[in-house]
């Protein structure tokens, strides 16, 4: 087991080599690295989600030997098998796309945007791979900072002025939300003596402490998440940055700060925060959907578009707090439901926004007004975005179909049906934001239009690849999954 | 031998203590950037030497009594070179503070 | 009221100051620095939990004053890239400013 | 109220005034001097909390290199400050503002309730903490707890320093990747300050090794040894005597990872051990971690300086 558990630490440690090694071998080596890890990540991935399913234990690893509270042990459960999974397959995606536009050609001098690009994209996975697995509060914010820093740069790395300014404005609010978590951190400290979330969970009464605590860490991971209102960072910098950065970033990033709200809510300090503060994050998750659909149907650039989409998107994996539990059949539907919510978006954004990259590089512009007749010069990429777009819309069979309908399902198992009617008008608005785009691409009496620039099949094969990964998904049974329930122990205890 | 150290230790800090005051009256009071020099090179020439000086006797080794007047050398250094930083800055500023 | 306290009221009031400043003052450059204020209150209150905690002969519980070395070492590399990103906007745009320019792409 | 409270009470006194003066200043400049100033008194603050290795952590990076960084910032930034808006930022709306202050406000009211509040001994963690040094060959127990105990977080926050430096690289123009951070600053400039340029550096490397070497037992390590380097590595650019390195130069590269590379291979032989990654061999556990934080301090050195000198700005 020992051996296996060991694959806790590669996780981490491979991309965060990866990044040492790119920088310091710069030009050609850099994505000579990245695809190394991306091989060996996806690999480590799999071997963890594979040992969680046949073993149906969680795995824990001690580093140096020193246990908590002292030291700091990396877990993975269910959950943690789930985004590794999610993270390799995205990223992977990500790099194999972005092959061809951050290319560092024999014998010329080593260019910027490569280099960073695939350092950046190593640091992302550094961060998100520590954010799932990390078992203590103070190396979580450490990985949070691991994504900031990365995700940055990403936003500015084309240089372009209203880029940078998004840039430095997403920063700002990184920050202020790393520090009000820290701020946290040091009350539960103080409070217990260790910030390992196992002994947390053990120790944590509701008490003052706790609840300002709770409150700001809550605060400033919602900021980091644009959780509405703290979402006006977010679509500038998501439709700045480059395709392959915009999906690295409204697929995955997001959810780091999302994943470690949910270690507060659930695992660390459970049942501290009472239903009524859950409603207010659902309250605020439904806002999220309602303002970020209505302002998504209103944009006239399809990556604006697709960012404001993420806004709305992410509102719905906040309806997790006040229906999902260790406890009931309905809770634990809910908890299925909350997290294909989350992989789906991560699939189906990611897809999409490739696609936006390969449409806004074939046409040289991204105005959805120009769109008339591209489904005959883009079949395959326009298929892909289509795909991708009935996973937002919840379109059965797709994988935001079956999270969708589980959340539904559960917010009516218990009574809190108001949920479920936000569901349905966040779909009603998905389909409406998205047939804003597929109507005109696809309608039958246009003459094709004329392509600025040829698109290589491969790339639109990765983009297909991926959008089909998310309708696939849409093929998981409508039930609790089992792996996802590895490691919730409490709940064990409770159906047997 | 405590007493005369305790007695020197006494006198010599508090007559630091007393170019510090003095330096930062200065620094407070006098009517232009260059004088508001003179008045806090004063302070740290003096006022800072003094008092090392008279926590010399309170120290029992003697890497310690060289790390106490390295900071007072590395001072002297530092607010010397600020000094004339600052001082050239004014100058071409036209002597206004 | 021991030091401990009084320096703990001292964090209260720093995290205050910080978090109004990072909100309400304009300039970007003076957002960072009401960010590092913020920051500092809340190592701050890292060092009064230490101070508390203190026990086995030392002056405070090293785990928390560890913890605040990292924290600083992390925001002074956030302070250096925001700077640095500050610096850039105003060298491409003449501005320092954050708001975006007036949306025009809306239907 | 013994003499010590008092001194406590205005150094708190001190510390409050001049942060919510530098919150105030009309201008940039005087409140980037001000919070280095803030800096250097919380220092005092945290000599005071028993925190020698945090005193010099904040005296070195919290306000040292940090100030170096908003002072230059602040001189780069003058001319905007006289702009109006729209060039310039306008303060938000009074409501707004008063939101803010109601939130800020509320946040002090309650950390400070909490800490009236909790007045007992905190849990604490400093029995296992001193426990578990000699093992290590260690006598100081935050250098234990930073290079040992909660040695991934250290390793990580490594990787975030690379990240930092390469985001910040990552802002140079195209043509000027590969080159000279920062404008030039090779010029015949003040006779004093290259004195102090070349006085100072051989008797900072000096405190630098010592301060690293020390940590082991006392305060100190590579963090704030890694700062004093820097530091003299910025005092030499800043003289003129030597511009910034261009960052395309193979040494440059390798002195910045050098270091991460060394801890994270360190770490890895861990798994030959029976503790696992990030652990050390009982028998040579205090040279083994020296070797590591000696070349981590260089690491840091050229990271910190290279961190302040900014993206490039001349052609390579």
């Amino acid at each position: 087991m020992i051996a296996h558990a060991a694959l806790l630490v590669l996780a981490i440690i491979l991309p965060a080599a990866g990044v040492v090694l790119a920088l310091a071998a710069g030009g050609r080596g850099a994505e000579r690295v990245a695809m190394a890890v991306i091989a060996g990540g996806a690999a480590i991935a799999l071997a963890i989600a594979g040992t969680l399913w046949t073993t149906g234990a969680p795995l824990s690893y001690v580093i140096g030997g020193w246990a908590p509270p002292l030291g700091i042990a990396l877990r993975a459960d269910g959950l943690s098998a789930f985004l590794l999974l999610t993270s390799a397959l995205v990223i992977g995606a990500i790099g194999l796309f972005a092959r061809a536009t951050y290319v560092q050609p024999a014998g010329t001098p080593e260019r910027r945007a490569p280099l960073v690009f695939w350092i950046m994209l190593m640091g992302v996975w550094t961060g998100l791979n520590a954010v799932w697995l990390a078992g203590d509060l103070f190396s979580l914010y450490v990985a949070l900072e691991l994504l900031t820093f990365s995700a940055v740069p990403l936003v500015s790395l084309e240089g372009k002025p209203e880029t940078l300014a998004a840039a430095l404005r997403y920063m700002l609010f990184a920050l202020i939300g790393s520090i009000l978590y820290l701020l946290g951190c040091a009350l539960l400290y103080g409070g217990y003596g260790t910030l390992d979330i196992v002994l947390l969970s053990r120790l944590a009464r509701p008490e003052p402490v706790v609840f300002v605590a709770l409150a700001l860490m809550t605060a400033g991971l919602a900021a980091k998440t644009a959780l509405f209102p703290l979402h006006l960072w977010l679509p500038p910098a998501h439709a700045g940055a480059p395709a392959a950065a915009s999906a690295l970033l409204s697929a995955l990033v997001v959810k780091g700060s999302f994943i470690l709200t949910v270690r507060l809510w659930f695992d660390a300090l459970p049942g501290i925060a009472g239903g009524g503060a859950a409603q207010f994050m659902a309250a605020l998750g439904s806002a999220a959907i309602i303002v970020g659909s209505v302002l998504a149907l209103r944009q006239a650039r399809l990556k604006l578009m697709i960012a404001y989409s993420t806004v709305a998107q992410i509102g719905y994996l906040f309806f997790l707090f006040p229906l999902a539990g260790a406890a009931g059949d309905w809770e634990r539907l809910a908890w299925t439901g909350g997290i294909m919510q989350l992989v789906a978006h991560a699939v189906a954004k990611a897809a999409m926004f490739m696609a936006a990259g390969l449409i806004g590089e074939a046409l040289g512009h991204d105005r959805i007004a120009g769109f008339a007749g591209l489904g005959r010069s883009l079949p395959v990429v326009m298929f892909a975005f289509g795909l991708a777009g009935m996973s937002l819309m919840g379109l059965p069979p797709s994988g935001g179909f079956v999270a969708k309908a589980m959340l539904l399902t559960a917010s009516i198992g218990e009574g809190q049906w108001w949920w479920a009617v936000v569901i349905m008008i966040g779909g009603l608005l998905a389909a409406g934001y998205m047939f804003r785009v597929l109507t005109p691409a696809l309608a039958g009496g246009a003459a094709p239009v004329i392509l600025a620039a040829r698109i290589s099949s491969a790339r639109q094969a990765i983009v297909l690849g991926l959008a089909i990964c998310a309708l696939l998904l849409g093929l998981m049974p409508l039930r609790p999954s089992a792996l996802l329930e590895v490691g919730r122990t409490m709940q064990a205890a409770e159906v047997k | 031998m405590m007493l005369v150290g305790n007695i020197a230790t006494v006198v010599l800090v508090s007559l630091g203590a007393v170019f510090f005051l003095a330096g930062t009256v200065g620094l407070l009071r006098f009517p232009d950037s260059m004088t508001r020099l003179h008045a806090l090179t004063k302070a740290d020439n003096l006022g800072l030497g003094l008092v090392v000086l008279g926590l010399l006797p309170q120290v029992d080794s003697v890497p310690g009594a060289l790390k106490l007047v390295a900071v007072w050398v590395l001072t002297q250094l530092a607010g010397a070179t600020v000094t004339q930083l600052v001082a050239r800055a004014v100058w071409r500023g036209g002597g206004r503070s | 009221m021991t030091p401990a306290t009084l320096y703990g009221l001292c964090s209260a009031v720093l995290v205050g100051a910080g978090l109004y400043g990072a909100l309400v003052n304009p300039q970007p450059l003076r957002k960072i620095l009401a960010l590092n204020l913020l920051g500092s209150g809340t190592f701050l209150l890292f060092g009064v939990i230490a101070r508390r905690g203190a026990a086995a002969g030392l002056g405070g519980d090293p785990v928390p004053q560890a913890m605040v070395i990292t924290g600083i070492v992390v925001a002074f590399s956030a302070t250096a890239l925001a700077v640095a990103l500050l610096l850039r906007v105003y060298q491409e745009t003449g501005r320092t400013t954050l708001e975006q320019p007036a949306p025009k792409d809306v239907v | 109220m013994s003499l010590a409270v008092l001194a406590d009470a205005a150094l708190v006194l001190l510390v409050l005034g001049l942060a919510l003066w530098i919150n105030a200043a009309s201008r940039a400049f005087p409140a980037v001097v001000g919070y280095v100033a803030f800096g250097l008194l919380l220092a005092l603050a945290w000599l005071r909390l028993s925190a020698g290795d945090v005193a010099m952590t904040e005296a070195a990076v919290g306000s040292g290199v940090t100030g170096a960084v908003l002072i230059a910032a602040s001189v780069r930034l003058r001319a905007a400050e006289t702009e109006a808006p729209p060039l310039a930022a306008a303060p938000p709306a009074l409501p707004l503002r008063l939101l803010a202050l109601l939130l800020s406000g509320l946040v002090t009211a309650a950390l400070a309730g909490l800490v009236l509040w909790t007045t007992g001994p905190a849990p604490s963690l400093a029995d296992q903490a001193v426990q578990h040094l000699p093992g290590l060959g260690m006598g100081n127990a935050v250098t234990g707890v930073l290079i040992a105990y909660r040695a991934l977080d250290t390793l990580l926050e490594k990787v975030v320093l690379l990240l930092a430096l390469m985001g910040i690289w990552s802002l140079a123009k195209d043509r000027y990747w590969g080159g000279i951070p920062g404008p030039s600053r090779i010029q015949p400039t003040n006779g004093a300050l290259i004195l102090l340029a070349r006085l100072l550096p051989p008797i900072g490397i000096v405190v630098a090794v010592y301060i690293l070497w020390v940590g082991a037992a006392e305060p100190g390590g590579a963090f704030q040894g890694g700062a004093i380097l820097a530091a003299m590595w910025l005092l030499v650019m800043l003289a003129g005597l030597r511009d910034a390195p261009a960052i395309s130069r193979p040494w440059v590269r390798l002195c910045v990872t050098v270091g991460p590379a060394a801890f994270i291979a360190v770490g890895l032989t861990g798994f030959a051990l029976p503790n696992g990654f990030l652990s050390y061999p009982d028998s040579i556990a205090k040279p083994l971690i020296i070797a590591v934080e000696s070349v981590l301090t260089l690491s840091i050195a050229v990271i910190l300086g290279l961190l302040v000198a900014g993206p490039p700005e001349q052609e390579p």
